[in-house]
């Protein structure tokens, strides 16, 4: 049987998943796949905003924020289940996209991007100034989800390391499966003919302006759930989880790995997160190399690296 | 009423510019109506409107009895209107397959719910939409570039393309826009076969394009405009005798020379 | 003047000419007919020098072209209207034209633009509008008028008469005879066959990438294969 | 009244830098379509490089017209070393391009100079100028002053000049641009100078009052992004009067409302005006036909 | 060989302060290993740059614990990379001393974290005392947003009533403004001021000072320790520093120490090694990074072991050592070791700073 890419796609990212760990040297190594996961999470909604509908977003981090702190702050204030708040969290991102997506999906090309910048910036700001509330720029701690308790209740015994890396990568798969459900059904081939002209997109009856908003909402999920697993591993939150810095870091995950492939996304997340890792051994020289890798990576691999790369090995053109 | 569309009195400035004034005309089911006129008479603009990409600043579009004007291009597609474009609006990075298959966006869309759990329901409605597209570039005759990318296709190829996406909506009205452009004389008489045969299945056809041999050979009736105004009207042989329509738009010889081949 | 052998490009890793061989003689008008991706763009992209020419040479004025960077190529005389257009749709009309003539400051250019705008009274009219805002005629029309200013010796048209009206049709046809008169070569690519052919001196037939027939314009029109592959006779 | 005219003030001294910023941006957007996220580092450079000469010994002037020079040589650098290979390559791709430059000259700073903040001194001395009972620093007229002069210089040029429209082509349509006989690389070439070139007289003119580092590049190409969108990405008008504006709304806002919200209400500002002109204040419809 | 972990915020928006604590650190670890290390062994510092982000130091924190396999933990330049390491460091049960300044980072105690830089809410206590004393009872504030603003402003409002000190202006700027003439106007035409206060670090209040000067509001003007070091009275300008106060370090008024000063010694020669390895005058933040470092190696060296828990015994036990910011004595209910005493009132005059006392 002839695989289809959704399934290949899936497999690579499951074998992937299950099989690194048993070259893991140390603990450490769980914490860095956890966090790669949840940035691909992230990346993976940049993928269905970005890489099928053709909309930029400057502000994602904003809701990756409000996931995270919905995680911190539904438990303490209203005694939530963490992993209630999660979905709370992804429930407040979704109606926030919902209703500040039309207006400001209007908007094309930069207007968009600034208009979600702005976006972002508005949340960070909340979160930074709300002392009261958010702990400010110092941050607020975050409890359990629990999760792991229960797990060894049932006589599974996971390191917190390892919980999280199982974990984040499970969700990260579910995202994925999702993602590419989307792009080769008729709501993802809709999303893709409006990123090509907004004008036929319309003629062919596609209702273009819900079909954005729809799109910016799902990436918003996206984005909230990994704010939110982000904040439950780390068991604590500041608001530079949506700041501009983790917004940006978002776009160019996607861009650098193929922003019009999940598996691409992945993988650029997965280099955005080692790379800081590993260029540790330049010293000062760090931040110099990480911006030299970007702009190679774009100069050699214009479509990105996952994409590009895959072209020269099945040697095809188009 | 068996008017399928009917434009009464439709008009649109642009900074002074009357590009369209108090146009009327019908067009019934089956029926081949050809609007000609020279370079910036307002025939595009005339389709913007009726179409719903440009809100008409006088006038207005009646659909099957219901006032459609100004109404957002995607609700007139679901009333059965469907069109190309002059200046081509393809989805370059998505294949010609997927271009024809958007065309059956009406029928195969679903709740985004069913699309991201690909749901069976979601696919099979994708399956059946991709084998009607497959059908249709045959008919156009793009059947081997199905899986190009669309951006890697040549003009003509494009234009051909533009016609299966539109017929993919299995209109009531199609609005065509210089289909034969970037065709030669053999290419577009295949078209002209196919349009033919569309108007054949009831389907009312509304069509722009400078080819004088295929207007004449396929239309029922020509609406003739100039500096936005309609200024003549009639089958074609009644049309190609008009003496403005000479003056203004065919040329005397030429008008003769491509009136007969 | 201009000679193309053996030329060969390719998108990517599909070769889609295969050895072009052709020549236009100067004061000609030599047209190229072919169906609808037999490669009649490409092959004058590759003229112009905005696609990349795999081998083969193209010799201009007794000069090889294939290394002179595109933007010289209308210094040494060779100017393009393009097919779709390609006009500056965010400048006005009359900045058109002038980026046209934009290797030249003298006062000539305001000669030619009187020239255009008399040969097209319509662009006239529109000179301070956004050309993106103009008829899909009239910016044909500004392609071809914005091709006349830059003073070619040898002028490329893909389409040219392309959305234009039956009248301004014939009228181009005209103008390129007419420029004829003053010594300038034109290597014309036509889906109007003949009209294209009636006019020019020669002719070429193109299928997927290769020049399978060639000859004088009148033979050509006479040939069955031709009037019934292409004319459609 | 004079707590109104002091708002001002400050209003203008922010403004004038954010439009600084801003017009630095016009140049390279307009040549390639691209928002070069670099173009704070160029100011940066401005600032910094003058203090490292100044502080090696220069005359002030000198000092500022090397950091000048050379900023305009490393635009070109950019250009030549990194946009260039990537040309053909989506918009995208070059945007991440111009963050991953901005990473690196950032990087580079706090290697060759250092991670400290500096200054030098005002051109024109720090005894404030009184009017009404308000005070402006002279600084802050010069930066006034070259935001002025920097937005009629590019106006000029933009609306004056063939080569001004040959910039405007490139982008519009880089294939008809070669085919009319414009040098497209030049026109990138010159574009990355004269940005750069904007970008650190703004650095030099705005240190004296905002102080300098190797990290100061992002805020700055923040608000001056934010400016230049809020007039009209290209248009020289657009980013002079989105700059002032914006340094406007937070002097306000700081001062009559909440100063913890100040930026918050620049962008609601922003959303707004987008809401309802969503090309900004002077920015250009697209005229593309169907 | 003896593993030491440190995670600082060598760049990013806190660079200002991490940059000097790195530095710090190598020098220190040089010159030891140069003196024969810990009871003959030789120290090896394994240092991350976390750009201030909690997220990244948490993961540092992690890869130093179980990875590096060090003994111990130096750093969190703020208050959120602290709390990001914290977490890590108790769970693994590994000492760790912090370099930022909230006192929920020791408050409530725990086993394993301790911190060198005085409490932003003892910095208050500090200029309120002042304050007090000169008899102001109305004062305005302006903090910037950042971390230190932010946290050292709700600790003030926190306790400025005990000092029966009203706060009648409240403002705020983000650390990256270039004007705040606006919010200096504000708290000048607040009703009855008798005197500012301005915590933040960075060139915030460098500028806040030259704006001071430029709307000539004339009124007693308080910094915080967050600008404790030459850089500020460069940058401000001598002449707009002129009468600013603030409470410092030893470290600042080195040479002006009585001869008898306990600290003098330490805090002469740290000086003096600083600045003849970078050119650079040494700060406050500096300080804690060497004094988190003389305390761990005091430890280590009491100990007679490189046990992470014998070392936090040790560091509990610490008592009279002498450290460029106070004088450190630590219990099982004290892991700040410092108290008001530490703090010295400085004020800047002609350029320079002096002793208020
Ligand atoms: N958006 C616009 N802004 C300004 N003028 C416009 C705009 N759209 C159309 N026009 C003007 O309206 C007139 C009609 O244009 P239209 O495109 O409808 O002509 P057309 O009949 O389709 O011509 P062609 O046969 O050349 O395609 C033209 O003169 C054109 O310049
Ligand atoms: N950008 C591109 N990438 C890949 N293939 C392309 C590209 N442009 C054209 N082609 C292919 O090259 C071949 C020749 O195309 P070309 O545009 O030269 O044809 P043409 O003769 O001009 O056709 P038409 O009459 O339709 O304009 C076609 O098969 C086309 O699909
Ligand atoms: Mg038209
Ligand atoms: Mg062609």
């Amino acid at each position: 049987m002839k695989m289809t890419p959704k399934t290949a796609t899936l497999l690579v990212l499951a074998a992937l998943i299950a099989l690194t760990p048993f070259f893991f040297p140390s603990g450490y190594y769980y914490r860095v796949g956890a966090l790669l996961f949840v940035n691909g999470i992230a990346v993976t909604g940049m993928v269905i905003l970005t890489g099928y509908a053709g909309q930029i977003s400057l502000g994602h981090a904003g809701f990756a924020g409000i996931g995270a702190y919905a995680c911190a702050l539904a438990p303490v204030h209203w005694g939530l289940h963490p992993a209630l708040a999660v979905i709370l969290g992804a429930a407040i991102s979704a109606i926030l996209a919902f209703l500040v997506g039309r207006p400001i999906l209007r908007l094309k090309g930069y207007y968009l991007g600034v208009a979600t910048l702005g976006l972002g910036i508005l949340v960070a700001m909340v979160l930074n100034n709300e002392r009261q509330l958010t702990g400010g720029p110092d941050g607020m701690a975050v409890p359990e989800l629990g999760l792991r308790a229960l797990l060894k209740g049932w006589g599974l015994t996971l390191s917190n390391g390892e919980f999280w890396y199982f974990f984040c990568g499970l969700v990260l798969l579910v995202g994925a499966w999702l993602a590419l459900n989307l792009y080769a059904s008729p709501t993802g081939r809709a999303l893709r003919a409006l990123h090509g002209s907004e004008v036929a997109a319309r003629t062919v009856g596609i209702d273009v302006a819900r079909l954005k908003l729809q799109a910016f909402v799902i990436s918003a999920v996206y984005a909230s759930v990994s704010g939110s697993l982000l904040a439950l591993q780390n068991k604590f939150v500041t608001p530079d989880v949506a700041g501009f810095m983790h917004s940006i870091e978002m776009v160019t995950m996607a861009v650098l790995g193929g922003v019009g492939s999940v598996l691409g996304a992945i993988f650029g997340a997965g280099i955005l997160t080692l790379l800081p890792q590993v260029l540790t051994v330049f010293a000062e020289y760090e931040q110099m190399v990480l911006g030299l890798v970007m702009v190679l990576v774009m100069i050699f691999l214009r479509e990105g690296l996952l994409p590009s790369v895959l072209r020269k090995f099945r040697g095809k053109d188009e | 009423m068996s008017d399928l569309l009917s434009i009464e009195g439709l008009g649109i400035t642009f900074g002074g510019l009357k590009a369209v004034h108090d146009v009327s005309f019908r067009v019934r089911p089956g029926e081949i109506v050809s609007v000609i006129g020279p370079n910036g008479a307002g025939k595009t603009t005339l389709f913007n409107m009726i179409s719903g990409v440009y809100r008409p600043g006088a006038g207005r579009v009646v659909l099957e009895g219901d006032d459609v004007t100004g109404m957002e291009p995607h609700l007139l597609a679901r009333r059965g209107m469907s069109r190309t474009f002059q200046n081509l609006q393809i989805f370059p990075s998505m294949t010609a397959l997927e271009n024809a298959v958007t065309g059956y966006h009406l029928q195969e869309r679903g709740p985004v719910l069913a699309d991201l759990l690909g749901l069976p329901g979601a696919r099979a409605r994708a399956r059946r939409a991709e084998e009607g597209a497959r059908a249709l570039l045959a008919r156009v005759g793009l059947e081997r570039a199905a899986e190009r990318a669309a951006g890697n296709l040549s003009y003509g190829s494009l234009k051909r393309l533009e016609i299966a996406r539109a017929l993919a909506l299995e209109p009531k009205v199609l609005l065509l826009d210089e289909p034969a452009a970037g065709c030669n004389a053999v290419e577009t008489e295949e078209i002209d076969h196919l349009i033919a045969e569309v108007a054949a299945s009831g389907v009312a056809i509304l069509l722009v394009e400078h080819d004088m041999k295929m207007v004449m050979r396929i239309s029922n009736h020509i609406v003739v405009l100039d500096h936005g105004e309609k200024i003549a009207e009639g089958d074609p042989a009644t049309v190609s005798r008009n003496p403005a329509v000479i003056a203004a738009y065919l040329g005397v010889e030429e008008g003769q020379d491509h009136a007969h081949g | 003047m201009l000679t193309v052998e053996g030329l060969r490009s390719r998108y990517g890793r599909i070769e889609v000419l295969h050895g072009i061989d052709l020549e236009v003689q100067s004061g000609e008008i030599v047209t190229v007919v072919g169906a609808n991706g037999a490669g009649k763009t490409t092959l004058l992209r590759c003229l112009s020098g905005v696609q990349p020419v795999s081998s083969g040479t193209i010799t201009f004025r007794g000069e090889a072209l294939v290394p002179v960077p595109a933007y010289r190529r209308l210094a040494r005389g060779l100017a393009q209207s393009p097919e779709g257009r390609q006009i500056f749709t965010n400048l006005t009309v009359e900045e058109n034209l002038r980026l046209g003539a934009f290797l030249f400051a003298d006062d000539r250019v305001e000669k030619d633009m009187d020239d255009a705008f008399r040969m097209f009274p319509v662009l006239k009219e529109k000179r301070n509008l956004a050309a993106g805002g103009l008829s899909g005629g009239q910016q044909q029309m500004l392609a071809m008028a914005r091709a006349l200013m830059g003073r070619p010796s040898c002028l490329l048209l893909d389409e040219p008469s392309m959305g234009l009206a039956p009248i301004i049709v014939a009228q181009i046809f005209e103008v390129v005879k007419g420029i004829r008169d003053l010594g300038v070569t034109t290597l014309l690519v036509e889906q109007n066959a003949f009209g294209a052919l009636k006019i020019a001196d020669r002719g070429y037939v193109m299928e997927t990438g290769h020049i399978t027939m060639s000859g004088g314009a009148e033979e050509l029109i006479a040939d069955p294969r031709i009037r019934e592959a292409y004319l459609g006779i | 009244m004079s707590e109104l005219l002091q708002f001002l003030f400050s209003g203008v001294t922010i403004g004038a830098v954010y439009a600084l910023v801003a017009l630095g941006f016009t140049i390279i957007y307009n040549a390639s379509d691209v928002v070069n996220f670099a173009q704070g580092e160029f100011v940066m450079l401005g600032g910094m490089i003058t203090w490292f000469a100044h502080a090696a010994g220069l005359p002030l002037p000198l000092a500022a017209l090397i950091a000048i020079a050379a900023t305009a040589c490393l635009g070109v650098a950019m250009n030549k070393l990194m946009i260039e290979p990537a040309r053909g390559a989506p918009v995208v791709s070059l945007i991440i391009i111009t963050i991953g430059a901005s990473i690196f000259i950032e990087g580079a700073a706090q290697l060759v100079f250092d991670k400290q903040i500096h200054s030098f001194p005002a051109f024109s001395g720090d005894a404030p100028i009184r009017v009404g009972g308000a005070t402006i620093l002279p600084q802050s007229l010069w930066v006034t002053g070259g935001a002025i002069a920097v937005f009629v210089g590019l106006w000029l040029f933009f609306t004056r000049t063939l080569l001004g429209r040959a910039v405007l082509a490139t982008s519009n349509n880089r294939l008809a641009a070669q085919l009319v006989g414009i040098n497209t690389t030049f026109v990138m070439t010159l574009s990355f100078a004269l940005s750069a070139a904007i970008g650190a007289l703004a650095g030099v003119l705005a240190t004296p009052i905002t102080l300098t580092s190797y990290g100061v590049g992002i805020g700055f190409a923040l608000k001056g992004f934010a400016g230049a969108m809020l007039g009209g990405m290209g248009n020289p008008k657009g980013a002079l009067v989105g700059g002032f504006a914006i340094g406007m709304i937070e002097a306000l806002t700081a001062g009559y409302l909440s100063s913890q919200y100040k930026d918050a209400a620049a962008f609601v500002v922003i959303l707004a005006v987008l809401f309802f002109l969503p090309q900004g204040l002077f920015g250009r419809t697209s005229t593309d036909r169907v | 060989e003896i593993r030491l972990g440190a995670s600082i915020s060598a760049t990013g928006p806190a660079a200002f302060l991490g940059d000097p604590e790195a530095k710090t650190l190598e020098m220190l670890v040089e010159a030891l290993n140069a003196a024969g290390g810990i009871n003959g062994e030789d120290v090896k510092l394994v240092m991350y740059d976390d750009g201030g982000d909690p997220n990244k130091a948490r993961t540092f924190a992690t890869r130093l614990v179980e990875d590096d396999e060090v003994v111990a933990i130096i750093g969190g330049t703020s208050t959120g990379t602290s709390m990001s390491i914290l977490a890590i460091a108790e769970d693994a049960e590994i000492p760790f001393i912090s370099l930022a300044g909230a006192i929920d980072i020791i408050d409530p105690v725990k086993p394993y974290t301790f911190k060198t830089p005085h409490t932003d809410r003892m910095a208050c206590q500090k200029i309120f005392e002042d304050m007090k004393a000169q008899g102001y009872t109305k004062i305005g504030m302006i903090s910037g947003t950042d971390g230190f603003g932010a946290s050292m402003q709700a600790q003030c409002k926190s306790v400025v009533a005990d000092y029966g000190i009203e706060i009648v202006a409240d403002e705020t700027y983000d650390p990256k403004d270039a004007d705040m003439t606006a919010q200096l106007t504000k708290i000048r035409n607040a009703p009855g001021v008798q005197a500012v206060l301005n915590p933040g670090f960075g060139q915030g209040p460098s500028i806040v000072t030259r704006n001071y000067k430029q709307l000539d509001i004339g009124l007693p003007f308080y910094q915080s320790h967050g600008v404790a070091s030459d850089g500020f009275i460069q940058l401000a300008g001598a002449e707009a520093a002129e009468g600013v106060r603030l409470p410092g370090t030893a470290l600042l008024v080195a040479d002006l120490l009585a001869e008898d000063d306990v600290q003098k010694p330490v805090v002469t020669a740290y000086k003096a090694a600083f600045e003849a390895k970078t050119g650079t005058p040494v700060g406050t933040f500096g300080g804690y990074a060497h004094d988190a470092f003389l305390i761990l190696t005091d430890a280590i060296a009491r100990a007679g072991s490189s046990e992470p828990a014998a070392i936090r015994d040790a560091i509990e036990a610490t008592s009279g050592l002498a450290g460029t910011t106070g004088v450190y004595t630590f219990s099982s209910t004290d892991h700040l070791g410092l108290d008001l005493s530490a703090f010295r009132m400085l004020e800047i005059r002609g350029g320079k700073w002096t002793l208020v006392e």
